[in-house]
């Protein structure tokens, strides 16, 4: 399931989702992004997140799809907030859950690797009164290339 | 008949520096992203930088495109920042 | 900090102390693992977890050490239960958080595969009237060499 | 004087088949993991198996030990087999 939403979300409640996906789970893992205090500016103290609505929520189904043919699934989550963010605010949430933890792991990291290069998504620093549109990073692509 | 008209959509940095966030254009026959790219660029200013040093993402109806991927009546295309989020 | 306990623990609350750890924490990862049906034998309906006092605690400061020397870690939690457990119970959470996600997810990840094969803990699956000590997995001998 | 004996103790499937949880040995000179281990397999029975074709591990004072290990009075050596936590 996909949530694009300003809304904050709550990770214990998530996970006791992924847990009751019935007696063959055996691995939940969780991914949770957070807004840190040293992006491309330092002190920042928020973000603003706009997304192409529509096309993320495909661009992400595509990649839980590839991800479960690739490692066994049982489950998979994900959540991104849009919107005015603060400090510590959390950002994304993915939650993957498995009959074994190598599978829930990979699961998990490549869906995270692939939204942060492929998914419409672009996020401005605030940092006072300066702003400043995020850079794409060299190294979350070669890190979504990893992936093949 | 279907909708002769091409809806152009701009997000994040582009939104901000063209001043647009999205305008309708009539469709022409054999028209591509990278023929509308050079279009667009061509009416100067901030518009320039659409083929300028910057690299621009393209979405046709929702998926990403090439400069072929062709452009018909009614479609939706998007023009946009190498994406940042999570 | 490490907990070895009888008791059951709240994943939400683990998540909220890892998430607690600061400005500079941009990424948190969790892994859970759980009582699955089947195992060495099938139609599990069971565990008892059985460790080594003292020694178990040691181990996994151990891994939690050496994780901190190899990546970026901010916080890292381990809990394991021992003694009996019932079919999807939480047996182990594994929370680690860092600036970074590639981080956070290589150390939650190490930690998890290395407690498997060098933390002093054993399993015997319970079936009905059956009970079977768990053999330890070629896999995950693999896999914890995989790390270097 | 420290204490002349040396504390066994034994844990999960070795623990079950010895029927053993724990035990007491006067400590010797230049003794060795590898030598109690074969003292305690000449025992016989279900012993044997401590020098038999499944592996065990061996912990002196809580960290992992090898045959070559050296034992020494107030020691403590655990043995048990390969581990399966997780």
């Amino acid at each position: 399931m996909i949530s694009i939403q300003t809304a904050d979300f709550d990770v214990g409640t998530e996970y006791q989702s992924l847990r009751a996906s019935g007696a063959g789970t055996g691995a939940v893992v969780t991914f949770s992004g957070l807004v840190r205090d040293s992006g491309d500016l330092s002190g920042v103290t928020g973000l603003f997140l706009e997304h192409y609505p529509g096309m993320t929520e495909q661009v992400i189904q595509g990649l839980i799809d590839e991800a479960s043919q690739r490692w066994h699934v049982r489950q998979a989550r994900v959540i991104h907030r849009v919107g005015r963010l603060a400090l510590s605010d959390q950002i994304v949430f993915v939650g993957v859950c498995s009959a074994h933890r190598g599978d829930a792991f990979e699961a998990c990291a490549f869906i995270m690797d692939a939204l942060k290069t492929t998914a419409p998504f672009w996020k401005k620093e605030i940092s006072g009164d300066d702003e400043h549109w995020v850079e794409q990073k060299t190294s979350d692509v070669e890190r979504s290339q990893t992936w093949g | 008949m279907t909708d002769a008209t091409l809806t152009i959509r701009f997000f994040a940095r582009l939104r901000e520096e063209l001043g647009t966030e999205s305008l309708q254009l009539p469709a022409t026959p054999d028209q591509t992203v990278g023929g509308l790219l050079a279009e667009l660029a061509s009416r100067g200013g901030s518009w320039a930088q659409l083929q300028g040093d910057q690299p621009v993402m393209v979405a046709v109806n929702q998926a990403m495109a090439r400069p072929s991927t062709p452009v018909n009546a009614g479609d939706e295309v998007a023009f946009f920042p190498p994406v940042t989020g999570g």
